[in-house]
């Protein structure tokens, strides 16, 4: 017997607890002495009311999925994979290396090309904490925090020694070659008399993303290998007991979850900067945790939380367009939404399932 | 490679070693009474920006550290209801509160000093200025002969020289750090409340029904946690530094839980462990040493990814299997 | 008639949707021992836990020695003179026993006080009940036994005036557990009141003064011990009649299926835990490996199991198999034919989050016949989940309720009907019963045997020597790892096991008076 | 209206961009004017950020940093009625003016400042994050210090290789002790708020620093020796002066038309005699002459002395 039906768990006290959040934070805004509901109006209007502002919320949306996923599919094994953020930053340069030294003919070989190169650094980035974990138990945690550190310097000697074109002052790549260049939402959407999504990054590797999407659930909940991922991160002793071997769920999971975090270096990369810079990543690895707990682990859900947060990124870029609110406001947004979400679901769900318990004693 | 050089380079350890001892001493007291706290990072971060701004407002290091305390024991609590209360999942409750210190501390800093998110610089009695050991050389010798502190140093016997530079000219927090190490061994292994808190830790169910709270206790321990983060934090912002930037604290708090990892969890190990971990961030600042050590040049990539590199490697290979208070991370549930 | 030591008025506890108690009244004379039975789940513990302030009641009313009391945790409870001995020990393993002992009762801010008044103490307990344990001890070094008796220590030293023991004998020998009716006969001299939870019911008849018997959350009866009898008291449990004894033929033991020889094995902590064991057996019969829990019992059904490593040789129909690295883990063992019921079913045999008809195929997932192309052939299992169910009469017959929603008994019958089904050669069994209720009981004791005449090889193992002397066809004992001995069911009893389990051989030659010697030193 | 666009450092970066943010202060004061302003969160919004403003009518917009480079010369062509400004980058195209430092001169400049007042002969050198930009400053201050003394040794740290260590002014602070212990008396920082910490230790310690980018003499008075200034905010104030008539085209600022100058107040003037004073103006007169070519680092990588 259930506590509550299924529909209250993942719509209504996501949705409470959301509203949580958005209280917060307009009491953070009131204080800063800025208008909460002015601010609001803003937020959707350059994010949802313009095709523009769908093209960067999409944008950003399909950054968030790949990283959202990498942490749900870890999470279903009990890993807490906070290394999206390097496998991303290292997975770019899997991307820049296909882009650049492999003449592509067109771009739809192109993005199979650097999904692959991108999927594979991601993954290799993961591996070395993965083992550490499965074979010395050491903590995960603390391996891919310190393999974000340790990413982001080796990247910059490639970026500054290696790949950087000479005399450039960015430490960037050189612009990848034109086979390589997706097509963005505007080459696809627009016609002649009506330009869509102008200038905005969302492109191709969106479809990608869904099509991740759809992946991830058919590997956690129908074959063999996701039956293993999720029932070892339920029960480790139970997992030995079926002969799932803990070492290789781990690595397994880990890999997987490196490649789909890598996978968000072929939209930032490939899709919009045409080149690796530095900065691709920008904390969309560590969003990626706020949105798989926000989709309850669930490709679905984690698609909604992803869109939302390329709401909350692109409202928050139209707030410090017009505004004086610093862009930190979103960091603090981004926080409140973990919070209530994530560490105080119970807050929101004790209640709750006190209300359904109770209504349910009195209708029998 | 000299004698100074060492003594330099282990001076250096303790200074940039004494933020990661107050937060691995927090750490320690959190995790040993069952909650982890990856949000070590954040209270760190928030009592550096309430230190430097109410030492900034009031002139007066002391009050600034209370106000950073203060600050760290506010994100403590949200962690202990998250972590306690609510009975939440400890890990993403730390992931929240890191994030809510990053943009917290520059929003408010941008609202009260619109500097971009940090403080003006504090001067006079609004920092923690060193303490000069009886009979060490120090600014007051070297203004008295009028030369360069280095130079008089440099000149000085080798017992001198230990006892100058790195014994003596602390902040008063790096010998309060040394002091808190001594308090925590003591608290834990020789008083009641260290007895029921390594309990609780274990198997918060012996404690309860040994007519113990668990909850009061959990508390207790994420306060004082909050504590030693606002000391560590307050330490960056008015003692090694003199104001607060943003992120300022560059990842401190999670080599904290590397360190606290590989003490396993103990008071005298962890002072050890984070003069090791404060040691790789000094060596950081003297590749001319590694040069002179291992005779190449080394990337600057390489070296700044250095710690990283070490506290993995510490990790993986160096203290055999590291075993956790049982029930950490583990929310105590009694009724499901 | 003085005032009852304890009375319960309308207790009533419920867990989310589960009704746990339903309005129950109790009451207990001061210096008695109340003994309370009832199927698994029927709510006792957490009617004791409400005593102990270890839950708190959704409604009704506690008075101790005829006194309204409050007991909203624990500390209220203690200083109400109430001590609990729970199922599951609430030890810290790491601690000493002297430390586990003053936790919460110090004397104090400053710890070495506390230890050395409770040093003192803890010697003065010792001698006069015979509660000797080393005060410097380590909890996890300390056999189940010793924590036991830490845990009784635990309660004196608060100066409990009234005792709960939740099940205390279902770790213990039979020697042990005679000495610890010993310990509460003379604590019920001092005038001491005690409640013994127990499943046994010959437990009951000998040393509780009245029952009180529990179903389904409630207080069904309360009876003088002396005026019932255990058929009428299975009854009263369960609702209906029951068989306590298992029904079958004599086996017909075929070939050779498992040999074991030499089997050693080290545990995490580099402890050898089975220290070189020689066992076959053979098809259609059922070896029960008695033996109290702790003495490698488990350890050797992990190894056979797959998902522990040991030495020594293991040939299985004829040819061995390996036991450790590639091909030692349980997927090779299943190939093997070997199924395997595991000691405790909620940790190992099933995943809980997971819906009956996934834990159907658990172990089994990687089979051709659940798969279609790359993906798992859901609807398939599921049909499948749904015919096994029936047949093992598993209730509710929802193949879509997860695991944890099951009740216990119900839960293995799921991890058996998975089991049985497979037609192995070998079936691995390991406390079949163990948290089941006698209803079940039968029935799973009535599957087991049925495999057995279908000519299949069964090892089982159990703490229960009753479950193990009427299904077992042939019986060895286990003490620390090794194998004592081997009986033939029909001519032994439970006093001789009984010292087997605790590692006397010689069971003719030794006194009663020696044997417990031995048991104290431990 | 005008716009201002500041580069991922955010606008207080101690650097360029709050010198350009002074700029627009200062025009903004001056004429009573207001302009538009976004400090950017992500590679993605430089597009945006550009867009939106055109589309909104500011005119002209002005960016400050190299990283603007590729998406304007994309940008500016859909809008050719609104003027741009991007600094530190070159841009062709007609509607973009392009303002480029040269920050070697002024590094050398207060490089020859550095080593006159240095005691010990040893100066050092605190770079923010490793970018061949930040190479390029201790480049031409090495050569700066080596002009003056041959024998001179230059100590040289970058404080790290992520964004952070724009950021770290405990590691700056570190940096600066380590750099003493080796016996360095002077210190240049072109570390952003790194610097901070540089500044704040050399003053503690008792030994001078050299600021970079906005004048920073004041903020340890008597303890600074200089400032390398890098006049961006003459830059964006020309460029929101001119408004909509700016002047297209390539900008290079350096020492011959003071875009590029070492920094002289009331609060180095004790620090620096009239024979130093002398010395380095005499250079800075060459450099602007042409007569004095310092090595730019950008050029090809490398840097001739070390
Ligand atoms: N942890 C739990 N969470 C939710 N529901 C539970 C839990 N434990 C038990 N239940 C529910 O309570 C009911 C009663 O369970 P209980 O273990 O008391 O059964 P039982 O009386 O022992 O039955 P059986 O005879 O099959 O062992 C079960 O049907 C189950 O749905
Ligand atoms: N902490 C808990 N949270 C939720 N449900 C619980 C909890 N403890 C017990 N229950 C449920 O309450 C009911 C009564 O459980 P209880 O442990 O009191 O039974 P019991 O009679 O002691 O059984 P056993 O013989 O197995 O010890 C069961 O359905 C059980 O699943
Ligand atoms: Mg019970
Ligand atoms: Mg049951």
């Amino acid at each position: 017997m259930d506590k509550m039906p299924k529909w209250a768990d993942i719509v209504l006290i996501p949705v409470i607890s959301l509203l949580l959040a958005a209280f917060f934070s307009s009491l953070v805004i009131l204080a800063i002495g800025e208008s909460p509901v002015e601010a609001f109006k803003l937020m959707v209007d350059g994010a949802l009311m313009r095709s523009a502002g769908w093209g960067y919320t999409l944008y950003y949306a399909t950054n968030f999925m790949f990283t959202g996923l990498a942490v749900a599919v870890a999470f279903h094994a009990r890993l807490f994979n906070i290394g999206g953020e390097g496998q991303a930053m290292i997975a770019g340069l899997g991307v820049a290396l296909v882009c650049l030294y492999i003449p592509w003919p067109h771009w739809s070989l192109a993005i199979l090309g650097a999904s692959v190169g991108a999927a594979l650094f991601g993954a290799l980035w993961a591996l070395i904490p993965a083992y550490l974990q499965a074979r010395r138990g050491s903590h995960i945690v603390i391996t891919t925090i310190m393999f974000n550190f340790i990413a982001a310097a080796l990247l910059n000697y490639v970026l500054v020694e290696l790949l950087r074109p000479v005399g450039a002052m960015d430490p960037a790549s050189a612009k990848f070659p034109a086979g390589t260049h997706l097509p963005t939402f505007q080459d696809m959407f627009s016609t002649e008399s009506s330009k869509m999504f102008r200038g905005a990054p969302a492109n191709v590797t969106f479809f990608l993303a869904l099509a991740a999407c759809v992946f991830v659930w058919l590997l956690i909940w129908r074959t063999r290998l996701g039956y293993e991922i999720r029932a070892f991160g339920q029960s480790e002793t139970a997992a030995k007991y079926a002969g799932i071997s803990p070492v290789r769920i781990t690595v397994i999971a880990m890999l997987i979850s490196g490649a789909l975090a890598g996978m968000m270096a072929v939209n930032t990369t490939m899709g919009e900067s045409e080149r690796l810079i530095l900065n691709a990543t920008e904390g969309a690895g560590f969003i990626g945790i706020a949105v798989a707990l926000m989709g309850r682990n669930h490709p679905l859900g984690v698609c909604v939380a992803a869109i939302l947060f390329g709401f909350l990124y692109q409202g928050g870029a139209e707030l410090a367009l017009w505004t004086n609110i610093p862009r930190e406001l979103i960091v603090v947004i981004q926080a409140l939404v973990i919070l209530f979400t994530g560490a105080l679901d119970n807050m929101v769900r004790e209640p709750i399932e006190k209300l359904f318990i109770a209504m349910r004693r009195r209708n029998a | 490679m000299e004698f100074l050089d060492i003594v330099q380079l282990l001076d250096t350890s303790i200074r940039l070693g004494t933020p990661l001892l107050f937060a691995c001493l927090a750490g320690l007291f959190s995790e040993r009474s069952g909650v982890v706290d990856i949000g070590l990072e954040g209270k760190m971060l928030i009592a550096a920006f309430f230190s430097a701004a109410a030492a900034f407002y009031t002139g007066n290091a002391w009050l600034g550290l209370l106000a950073g305390i203060a600050a760290s024991m506010v994100l403590a609590v949200i962690h202990g209801l998250a972590s306690i209360t609510f009975r939440g999942n400890q890990l993403i409750s730390g992931v929240a509160i890191n994030f809510l210190a990053a943009g917290m501390t520059v929003l408010v800093a941008q609202s009260w000093f619109k500097q971009g998110g940090r403080t003006p610089p504090l001067t006079g009695n609004g920092r923690f200025g060193n303490v000069e050991l009886p009979f060490a050389i120090g600014p007051t010798e070297a203004e008295a002969a009028g030369r360069p502190l280095s130079q008089m140093i440099g000149e000085a016997g080798p017992i001198q020289q230990l006892y100058s530079e790195l014994i003596s000219g602390h902040s008063i927090l790096v010998y309060l750090g040394v002091l808190a190490v001594v308090a925590t061994w003591w608290i834990l292994f020789r008083t009641r409340f260290g007895l029921r808190l390594r309990a609780v830790g274990e198997n918060p169910a012996a404690v309860d029904t040994a007519g113990v709270s668990v909850i009061q206790l959990r508390y207790a321990a994420v306060l004082i946690c909050g504590v030693l983060c606002g000391l560590a934090g307050a330490y960056m912002a008015t003692s090694l530094q003199a104001g607060f930037v943003k992120d300022m604290t560059a990842g401190r708090g999670f080599i904290a839980l590397a360190a606290l990892i590989f003490a396993k969890w103990r008071p005298v190990y962890a002072m050890w462990a984070c003069l090791l971990f404060g040691f790789f961030q000094a060596l950081e600042t003297r590749p001319d040493l590694i040069e002179a050590v291992i005779g190449m040049k080394v990337q600057i990539q390489l070296l700044g990814a250095l710690p990283y590199i070490l506290t993995v490697v510490i990790l993986a290979g160096f203290i055999g299997k590291a075993i956790p208070p049982k029930a950490s991370a583990e929310p105590y549930i009694k009724e499901r | 008639m003085t005032a009852p030591a304890i009375e319960l008025k309308g207790i009533s506890k419920a867990f989310g949707p589960v009704q746990a108690n339903k309005d129950i009244s109790i009451s207990v004379q001061p210096g008695t021992i109340h003994g309370i039975i009832g199927e698994n789940g029927a709510g006792k513990s957490t009617l004791m836990s409400i005593l102990y302030g270890f839950y708190k009641a959704d409604a009704g009313e506690i008075f101790i020695k005829g006194q309204k009391t409050q007991i909203p945790d624990s500390q209220h409870a203690i200083k109400a003179g109430i001590g609990m001995v729970f199922q599951h020990f609430k030890l810290v393993e790491n601690f000493t026993v002297l430390e586990n002992i003053i936790l919460g009762a110090e004397d104090g801010a400053m710890l070495t006080t506390s230890l050395g008044k409770a040093r003192k103490e803890l010697k003065h307990l010792a001698d006069e009940y015979g509660l000797n344990v080393d005060p410097d001890a380590v909890i996890e070094n300390l056999s189940v036994g010793h924590q036991q008796r830490v845990e009784i220590l635990k309660a004196l030293y608060r100066k409990a005036e009234i005792l709960i023991l939740d099940e205390p004998t279902g770790v213990l020998t039979p020697a042990e557990a005679d000495q610890l009716f010993r310990i509460l006969d003379r604590l019920r001299e001092e005038g001491k009141t005690i409640i013994l939870i127990t499943h046994k019911l010959r437990e009951i008849m000998d040393t509780t003064d009245t029952v009180s018997v529990m179903r389904r959350g409630e207080m069904t009866a309360t009876v003088k011990t002396s005026e019932t009898s255990p058929e009428e008291l299975a009854e009263l449990m369960v609702g209906r009649k029951v068989l306590l004894r298992v029904d079958k033929v004599p086996a017909t033991p075929g070939k050779t299926v498992l040999d074991v020889k030499g089997l050693r094995v080290v545990d995490e902590k580099g402890v050898e835990r089975v220290k070189g064991i020689d066992l076959t057996v053979r098809a259609g019969e059922i070896l029960g490996i008695a033996g109290v829990a702790g003495n490698g019992q488990s350890e050797l059904l992990e190894v056979l199991g797959g998902f522990a490593d040991g030495t020594g040789v293991i040939t299985m129909n004829g040819t061995e198999i390996p036991l450790t690295g590639q091909g030692a883990d349980g997927r090779a063992r299943r190939d093997a034919g070997i199924s395997h019921v595991p000691e405790d079913r909620q940790r190992e045999g099933l995943i809980m989050e997971y819906s009956a008809w996934e834990n159907t195929v658990f172990g089994y997932h990687r089979d051709k016949d659940h798969q279609s192309g790359i993906l798992m052939d859901n609807a398939g299992i599921q049909a499948e989940a749904q015919e096994k169910m029936d047949r093992f009469d598993v209730r509710p017959p929802n193949p879509k309720l997860a695991a944890k929603n099951f009740s216990g008994g119900n839960q293995q019958k799921i991890v058996l009907a998975r089991e049985i089904e497979r037609n192995p050669d070998l079936l691995l069994i390991g406390q079949p019963t163990r948290g089941v209720d006698i209803g079940a009981i039968e029935f799973i004791h009535q599957q087991v045997v049925n495999l057995r005449d279908q000519g299949k090889a069964i090892l089982l193992v159990s703490v229960e020597l009753d479950e193990i002397m009427s299904l077992s066809d042939r019986i060895a004992v286990m003490f620390d790892g090794h194998i004592m001995g081997e009986r033939d069911p029909a001519q032994t009893n439970e006093r001789e096991l009984g010292l087997l389990m605790a590692g006397i051989t010689d069971t003719s030659a030794v006194t009663n008076g020696a044997s417990e010697e031995a048991l104290n030193d431990g | 209206e005008p716009a201002l666009i500041f580069d991922l450092g955010g606008k207080f970066d101690k650097s360029f961009n709050e010198a350009a943010f002074g700029g627009a202060t200062r025009w903004a004061e001056e004429t009573g004017g207001t302009f538009r302003e976004i400090e950017l969160q992500s590679e993605a919004q430089r597009e945006q950020a550009l867009r939106r403003f055109a589309e909104a009518g500011a005119n002209p917009i002005v960016m400050t940093g190299f990283a603007f480079g590729n998406v304007l010369s994309e940008v500016a062509p859909d809008y050719p009625d609104t003027k741009f400004a991007i600094i530190d980058m070159v841009v062709d195209q007609p509607n973009v003016r392009s303002v480029v430092f040269n920050e070697h001169e002024g590094s050398y400049l207060v490089g020859m400042m550095a080593a006159q007042a240095s005691k010990s002969g040893t100066v050092g050198f605190i770079g923010g994050m490793d970018i061949p930009l930040i190479r390029k400053f201790a480049c031409g201050y090495v050569q700066g210090v080596k002009a003056v003394n041959p024998d001179a040794t230059v100590i040289q740290n970058m404080t790290g290789t992520t964004p952070a260590a724009w950021n770290d002014p405990v590691k700056g602070s570190e940096l600066t002790k380590a750099q003493i212990a080796q016996g360095a008396d002077v210190v240049y920082a072109a570390a952003g708020g790194t610097g901070v910490g540089v500044l704040q230790t050399a003053a503690d310690e008792n030994i001078l620093s050299v600021g970079v980018d906005s004048n920073q003499n004041h903020l340890h008075s008597g303890k600074v020796l200089t400032s390398m200034m890098k006049r961006v905010d003459n830059a964006v104030y020309e460029a929101m002066t001119a408004g909509v008539d700016l002047e297209t085209g390539f900008n290079v600022m350096g020492v011959a038309n003071g875009g590029i100058d070492y920094a002289m107040d009331e609060h180095n003037a004790s620090l620096v005699s009239a024979d130093m004073k002398a010395k380095v103006d005499m250079a800075k007169d060459a450099i602007a002459s042409g007569e004095l070519a310092v090595h730019d680092y950008m050029s090809d990588n490398t840097c001739p002395v070390e």
